[in-house]
């Protein structure tokens, strides 16, 4: 019996390189940004780290993490 | 005769209606014609597929269009390399993506008759303009069309599907 | 004498007193039940199923068809409000596809065996687990013993005429009327529909509940009773295939209870249904130029059983299946059942892509020789 | 509405609930299988003076819907009622909730005798707590779910708890639903002679005696306010209830209680109280 | 090593390792399960298979098996709960009858299709409308392309083994195990059993989804993969047949996947399955007595389908079912689709009492060449 | 608990919840279909870090039973979640029903947006009263369920609304229904922007505003005793609520809404208040 | 087709003479009776007419009125 | 051989542990038996019907009985007409159903020995001794057979049966 059509295995980008969906890139403010982790609470995706880098291959580019950041510290720029 | 097209575009660019709106000027145009769209879930920005096939007889296959005839491409970052005989790709500039490729500036096109929604600039008028030119359907067909599938709203879209209609070119 | 309206916004192209527009058979479904006239409606959504429902959703809203809309909580209830419906008097129409059509199994069973005129939409989609959303024939097949009509159409040009069709048998021979159409290749696929208007009869049933009545239906019932009602059921159903074959020029001329395709002189014949038929014919008249005598046997009913057309087969037959019930086809098993010795194919399930250019290739195998019971895998 | 010489067991609830359906205009019973299938009687005969459509037993809210539906768009007059046991309005919960969060207009009667009885005493969500039944043969270990609460949490057009112990009341009951539209929900103690084990003459006094108790509480709920009935007032207040014991050992369901296991139903039953006093308060 | 207690207060009659009790088939499945010590069950009462749950129920209370019992609303959550449970590695048990398992359909084809091993009682009963408590074989068959072994007992003693073979089938293939037995005539009638007392081993699967684990179970699955799992399901299926066959030695010797009575020499062979052979072999009996060489093909199977068995039937052959496809019988589809030219009668539907008399009288038809498709009305 | 890279679309309220799933420990996720399945990933893919067992849509509580008993008779320490969207709610509510009543020992989180998403957005009970879908195409004619307010009438073990506008709420939540045992539920808001109609950067602030404005209320249940959530206690009251058309209007769904429809929805939201406020006295 | 099968007529007696059932026979004892109809009202099987005679054909003898009678007008008499 | 018996009772009088204790008995002598209910809802005080068939080879038929060898009946009122070769009633005078009656007062027995519960005297074991005299069944077998339904609470009717066996009397 060939259980494999059954079972499907944890993968990173189950979805694939989602970052290609983006139209717009977030792109954090250092110098704005306070580090207060707010953004890295509400990505939906949880492609933002602890220590505020977003990994682009998977960032879909929905805006939430801009419209979060009370410092303003994140701007959609086209990509 | 039968022509068999894939259309590649982003989930939200309008692939699935410039099936529909071409496919439906043939109808008008006396021919047969498929709008087929991709089977699943589709999502904002992913990469999407879509069909469509004319024939001057009835069409009974269904199946899907493995070796099309021609290709559309909505968005230049859908990398391509094709052994099809005809291309359609929203670029400004010429770009080979089939032994006879069209292209055009579909974004601006769409763009400058405001065709944008939610923050996402809907290609299926321009993109059917050009499919009618480079399939060689009369404009008042696909004119026709646009006013079936979207009625009184149907003004901008017929503006720049005409403009798409006239201004495509060809490598 | 027409009067589309809303998603059709115009008429299209006249043909006569006939329109042609561009439908999924989704839409051309829908469109045949606007011209039938339900009283009431309801469904529950599922892929591919939905778009019917909205549809229709959209044309009561706009006042298009005057119809009750029950927006239910699952498939069992969308054919319980439609039992119901038809028990006090009313057209009734639904539609669903595989777990739906699995999750309203009992109620299927109770409306026909309450006799109970009503017609269905079935988009044809396999059914799990593992979970797939795409096309055979697993669901539709469920039907066979419950004693339902069970149609399958090619395309929406027959989705349309089928369903017309459906509401008036149905309600001539008191048994419910399920019209199957392919998931997506057919549901989502738009396609040339010619739409005409035909004046279907009144609703018509065998009996209805009233609030004055002094009657029960469907009251305990002991052996006999119960036996002969099971008969009654059955045989009539079998009856249905002459009104069937008498109202096919009435509604679209597609054959009855079946369409032969370049059968006459066939030394082989191939035994399919539905919407991917349309390719086999593709690679039927490809594989006729190369000189083979080989045809189709299209059954567009699975009940009544085209017994009489399939007996008739002469040569080899190869019967291409959509669903099956064990290693065998569910066709195959009923065609070898009429005393036919035919060969097997399972094909198609959960949606796997068979085309003019595999069915070329399958009916090559078959001409040769090279084909005894097995899976297209 | 139902005539002598039915099917059901000596002192039957149900039959006697069913008599009270006189109470109604132009009613259109729909039940689905349960004691009432049988007791409104087996083919070729009914017992009923009005029609009967025998369902599935999940898709009781259903088909009243899909009839009702019907008659309107065909003009006709008609109560559609729901007729079902405690059991149908388990497996048929889906169907019943969305019927009234829709606010089907129609009247839903459950026929509460706590248990499937048609099917042999089997435990259902209904079945009062610690009760005997086939499928708990030392009691049954959970809560019963209080469903008239439930339906007002739907907000139904009209809830009612009643009980064939009070005719009267039960009858008003039924007769003010009827005269009403909207989504109508009438939950209905049926005590039931074979199913709780007592004897066929005390199916009166023992649902008198649930009220007595506080076990059953009486009451209605319309348009956003809950009243007590007043045949059951007196019972809101605790200290006017008789022991809970006096209802229970009255059955043999309930035979194996211990002391203590009666005390913890009290403070149940008194924590539901506690909710329907908040309820009833403006 | 018996630990027989409660219902069964004594230990009867013994008989080396086995003692004889009078049980009905509902009980002796009971017992059956007893040893098996499944570890959950869920079930819902239906008439006439309410029993078996109940005096599981006494068990499990009486502390005499280790179970949980989960008092569910519905046959649907019935199966829900064991595909639960069966998922997390436990041996389960679940058992119903017509509308029940109508109701569960949808979770029976998930169970199925997710491969996991459970064991089911069906007790066979007529499908309504109209309402009908009675004895006949529409429920069971509508599982045949579910991908669900269907085993079909013959009387309590078989009733009774056939279900310690499912446990072991069950889990040796991966596929789930519907036992199958009469309404009243088997499930209320009490006859004798000799009970006895396998070691079966410990639950197998062919996976258990754990807390830990990184995988999912069925999700979203595309056509290939799809059809691959339902080819599979129908393939181990169809081997299943081996284990059967292996087993039946172990498991009362029954015969496999059928019995073969009075077949040796036989011109005239009888199809059947169910309580009911038993009446037929007793007019088979008193046919041989006045000279007619009969004898009687029993189905122990539906699934996997004893297809050699009844290929290798020669002389005429009769199918009798107790239960209808559209006018023919459902065993009489299967029997004919084998390449065997079959007469075919239904009777029995509803529980309609048909018993040695009424055999021998269609029997007698039968080989006096009075039977084509009928029904026995 | 989700990885990057999903199927879930931009700003999508399931993924996000699906993160928080990291309070829970032992956690083993019962899926029924709908968006929850497409987003937990594609055969041969699982984008979840923990099991994920998917079922048919009715099912969810009672595998996630199954699953729990087999568990315990295992000695296996698991938190069991039936995860599911609001129509596996509204098709599977009787099993649910049943499992609260059971006390069935497993965590149940209704991820609601409202509506059936992933066939398309067709209305489900939950759809909030006027909202438009593809099966209400004029608005949705009748009142959402409280589905929280009728599981604290089946007496669950613990109640909680919550949403993924206040995620430090919702890990609270998550947790603290982790820690438990008994039967737990969690109904959980989730604006979902194609579903809805906002742009896709707009999820927590839409989710927000219906707290600011009333139309969702934030509690817990436990013990008897309903407690209002800190994060939106304030909006108890309803003069220091925002406007609810600020809540609407913001959604393509409710466009077409005048002024009188949202004050007829104001009136019905401060109903469900008055209720709510009622059980949270003592 | 054969509609009987599956109608069934409104019949008194629909479970035959139901009177057969009695082990005890309720016996009015009319000086006593006050004609309160309580018991009319609380039969279950409805064999009470409003002047309190009783339908043997149908009464089974449950002895609802027995219990039901303040006035103990009632006896239950073997059968 | 093979019997078959139909037994004609009222509901709450016990006629199929009657079957089951004569069925059982009949097992422990090393025959074979089968018990049979009605097949439907039994209601208290309404007229059941139960059935035993008792053989020397194993009992393949399950089919009803339609013309059995000898019939039980539990209460006089239920009127019989009979071309049984058996019959066993209950009752205190002789009164003849079948080609041979037993009769006995079991009636009278089980109240003595108090087996009545809600108001219904149960003769389940008092006729079950009346069958086992009248087919010639020892009277050890049934006693084990009742202890091995009943249990601990078999006494009392172990007590009635010995009494049924030994005072009935034929016609
Ligand atoms: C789907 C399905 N499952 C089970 C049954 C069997 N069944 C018939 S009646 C009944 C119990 C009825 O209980 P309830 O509704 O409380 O009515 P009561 O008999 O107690 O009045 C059951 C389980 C059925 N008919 N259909
Ligand atoms: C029995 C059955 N009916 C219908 C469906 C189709 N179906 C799949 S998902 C879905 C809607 C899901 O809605 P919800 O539970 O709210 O989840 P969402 O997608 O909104 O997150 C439906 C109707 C199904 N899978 N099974
Ligand atoms: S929310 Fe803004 S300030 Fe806070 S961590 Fe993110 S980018 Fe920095
Ligand atoms: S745009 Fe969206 S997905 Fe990308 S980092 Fe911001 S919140 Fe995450
Ligand atoms: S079992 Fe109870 S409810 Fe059912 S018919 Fe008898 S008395 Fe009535
Ligand atoms: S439709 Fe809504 S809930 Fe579903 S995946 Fe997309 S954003 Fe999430
Ligand atoms: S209850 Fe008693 S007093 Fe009243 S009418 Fe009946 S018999 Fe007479
Ligand atoms: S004994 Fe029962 S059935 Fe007879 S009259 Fe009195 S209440 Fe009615
Ligand atoms: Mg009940
Ligand atoms: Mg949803």
């Amino acid at each position: 019996m060939d259980l494999e059509p059954l079972i499907s295995r944890m993968k990173i980008g189950s979805a694939g390189e989602t970052g290609s969906w983006r139209n717009y890139r977030p792109v954090v403010n250092k110098e704005l940004c306070n580090k207060c982790k707010t953004c890295f609470s509400y990505c939906p995706e949880g492609v933002i780290s602890e220590d505020i880098e977003i990994d682009y291959r998977f960032c879909k580019g929905c805006g939430i993490c801009k419209e979060i950041c009370r410092q303003k510290a994140i701007e959609m720029v086209p990509e | 005769m039968l022509l068999e097209l894939t259309i590649y575009c982003r989930g939200g660019q309008g692939g699935v209606t410039s099936a529909k709106l071409v496919a439906t000027a043939a109808m008008l145009k006396g021919l047969y014609a498929q709008a087929i769209p991709q089977f699943g879930p589709e999502r904002r920005g992913a990469t999407v597929n879509a069909y469509l096939r004319i024939s001057d007889t009835p069409i009974r296959r269904r199946s899907s269009i493995k070796n099309p005839y021609g290709i559309v491409v909505f968005d230049r970052k859908i990398a391509l390399n094709s052994t099809a005989k005809l291309g359609i790709i929203n670029s400004p500039d010429p770009i080979k993506i089939a032994e006879k490729t069209y292209y055009l500036d579909a974004t601006r096109i769409a763009e400058k008759n405001s065709l944008v929604y939610a923050g996402w600039t809907v290609l299926s008028a321009p993109m059917s303009g050009a499919i009618a030119k480079a399939l060689d359907i009369e404009f008042h067909y696909l004119k026709e069309a646009i006013r079936m599938e979207l009625g009184e709203k149907a003004e901008k879209s017929i503006e720049s599907a005409r403009e798409a209609y006239e201004v495509v070119l060809w490598t | 004498m027409w009067d589309l309206q809303g998603d059709l916004q115009t008429e299209g192209y006249r043909n006569g007193s006939r329109i042609r527009v561009l439908l999924t058979s989704n839409e051309a479904i829908a469109e045949a039940v606007r011209i039938a006239r339900p009283e009431v409606i309801a469904a529950y959504p599922i892929t591919p199923q939905s778009p019917i429902v909205e549809r229709l959703a959209n044309m009561i809203a706009r006042g298009e068809l005057n119809a009750s809309f029950v927006r239910v909580e699952s498939e069992h209830s969308a054919m319980a409000v439609i039992h119901g419906a038809a028990t006090a008097g009313a057209r009734v129409f639904t539609a669903t596809s595989s777990h739906g059509l699995a999750y309203m199994y009992e109620m299927c069973w109770w409306i026909a065996g309450s006799r109970l005129p009503a017609v269905m939409a079935v988009v044809t989609r396999s059914i799990g687990a593992p979970w797939n959303i795409h096309g055979d024939h697993t669901d539709i097949v469920l039907l066979r013993d419950a004693g339902w009509i069970i149609g399958m159409a090619e395309n929406a040009q027959e989705a349309f005429d089928m369903t017309l069709q459906a509401f008036y048998v149905s309600e001539e021979v008191n048994i419910p009327f399920a019209v199957g159409i392919d998931a997506f290749t057919m549901s989502h696929t738009a396609e040339v529909v010619e739409l005409w208007n035909p004046r279907l009869p009144e609703r018509k049933q065998a009996y209805r509940v009233l609030p004055m009545d002094k009657f029960a239906v469907n009251a305990v019932t002991m052996g006999k009773a119960r036996m002969k009602a099971r008969y009654d059921l059955a045989l009539d159903l079998e009856n249905s295939a002459n009104v069937i074959e008498r109202t096919d020029k009435d509604f679209g001329n597609h054959g009855g209870l079946v369409e032969k395709y370049r059968l006459e002189d066939a030394d082989y014949a191939v035994v399919m249904m539905g919407g991917w038929c349309g390719d086999a014919k593709d690679a039927i008249d490809a594989l006729r130029e190369e000189g083979y005598k080989i045809g189709l046997l299209r059954l567009r009913f699975l009940r009544p059983f085209p017994k009489k057309a399939v007996k008739e087969l002469g040569g080899d037959v190869l019967v291409v299946d959509r669903s099956n019930s064990d290693l065998r086809g569910v066709l195959g098993i009923e065609v070898s059942a009429c005393g036919i010795e035919a060969r097997n194919l399972v094909a198609g399930i959960g949606g796997v892509d068979v085309g003019v250019e595999e069915f070329y290739k399958i009916f090559k195998k078959f001409v040769d020789n090279k084909i005894d019971l097995g899976w297209y895998l | 509405m139902i005539l002598p010489g039915n099917t059901s067991c000596q002192g039957c609830p149900i039959s006697l609930a069913m008599r009270c359906l006189d109470e109604i205009e132009n009613p259109v019973l729909v039940i689905p299988a349960g004691c009432s299938t049988v007791v409104a009687g087996l083919h070729p005969n009914s017992a009923m003076k009005i029609p009967v459509i025998h369902v599935p037993f999940a898709s009781t809210n259903a088909v009243a819907c899909g009839v009702k539906k019907a008659y309107d768009q065909l003009g006709i007059k008609a109560n559609v009622i729901a007729w079902m046991g405690d059991g149908a309005a388990d497996i048929g919960f889906a169907t019943l909730s969305a019927s009234a969060v829709r606010k089907d207009d129609l009247i839903t009667i459950v026929v509460d005798n706590e248990a499937y009885m048609n099917t042999g005493t089997q435990a259902s969500l209904s079945t009062f707590w610690k009760a005997k039944t086939t499928t708990s043969p030392k009691g049954k270990g959970d809560e019963r779910r209080n469903l008239a609460l439930i339906m007002i949490a739907h907000k139904a057009d009209y809830v009612a708890t009643a009980t064939v112990g009070y005719i009267e009341d039960l009858r008003r009951k039924f007769r003010k639903a009827g005269e009403m539209s909207g989504f109508r929900f009438i939950h209905l103690h049926s005590p039931c002679p074979p199913g709780w084990r007592f004897p066929s003459e005390k199916t009166i006094e023992i649902a008198r005696k649930a009220v007595a108790s506080g076990a059953w509480a009486l009451f209605e709920y319309h348009q956003g306010r809950l009243r007590f009935s007043p045949v059951g007032r007196r019972y809101v207040e605790k200290e006017n209830r008789i022991p809970l014991a006096d209802y229970l050992k009255s059955q043999g369901r309930f035979e194996h209680l211990s002391v203590e296991e009666i005390e913890e139903l009290e403070k149940v039953i008194e924590e539901e109280w506690k909710i329907l006093r908040k309820l009833s308060t403006d």
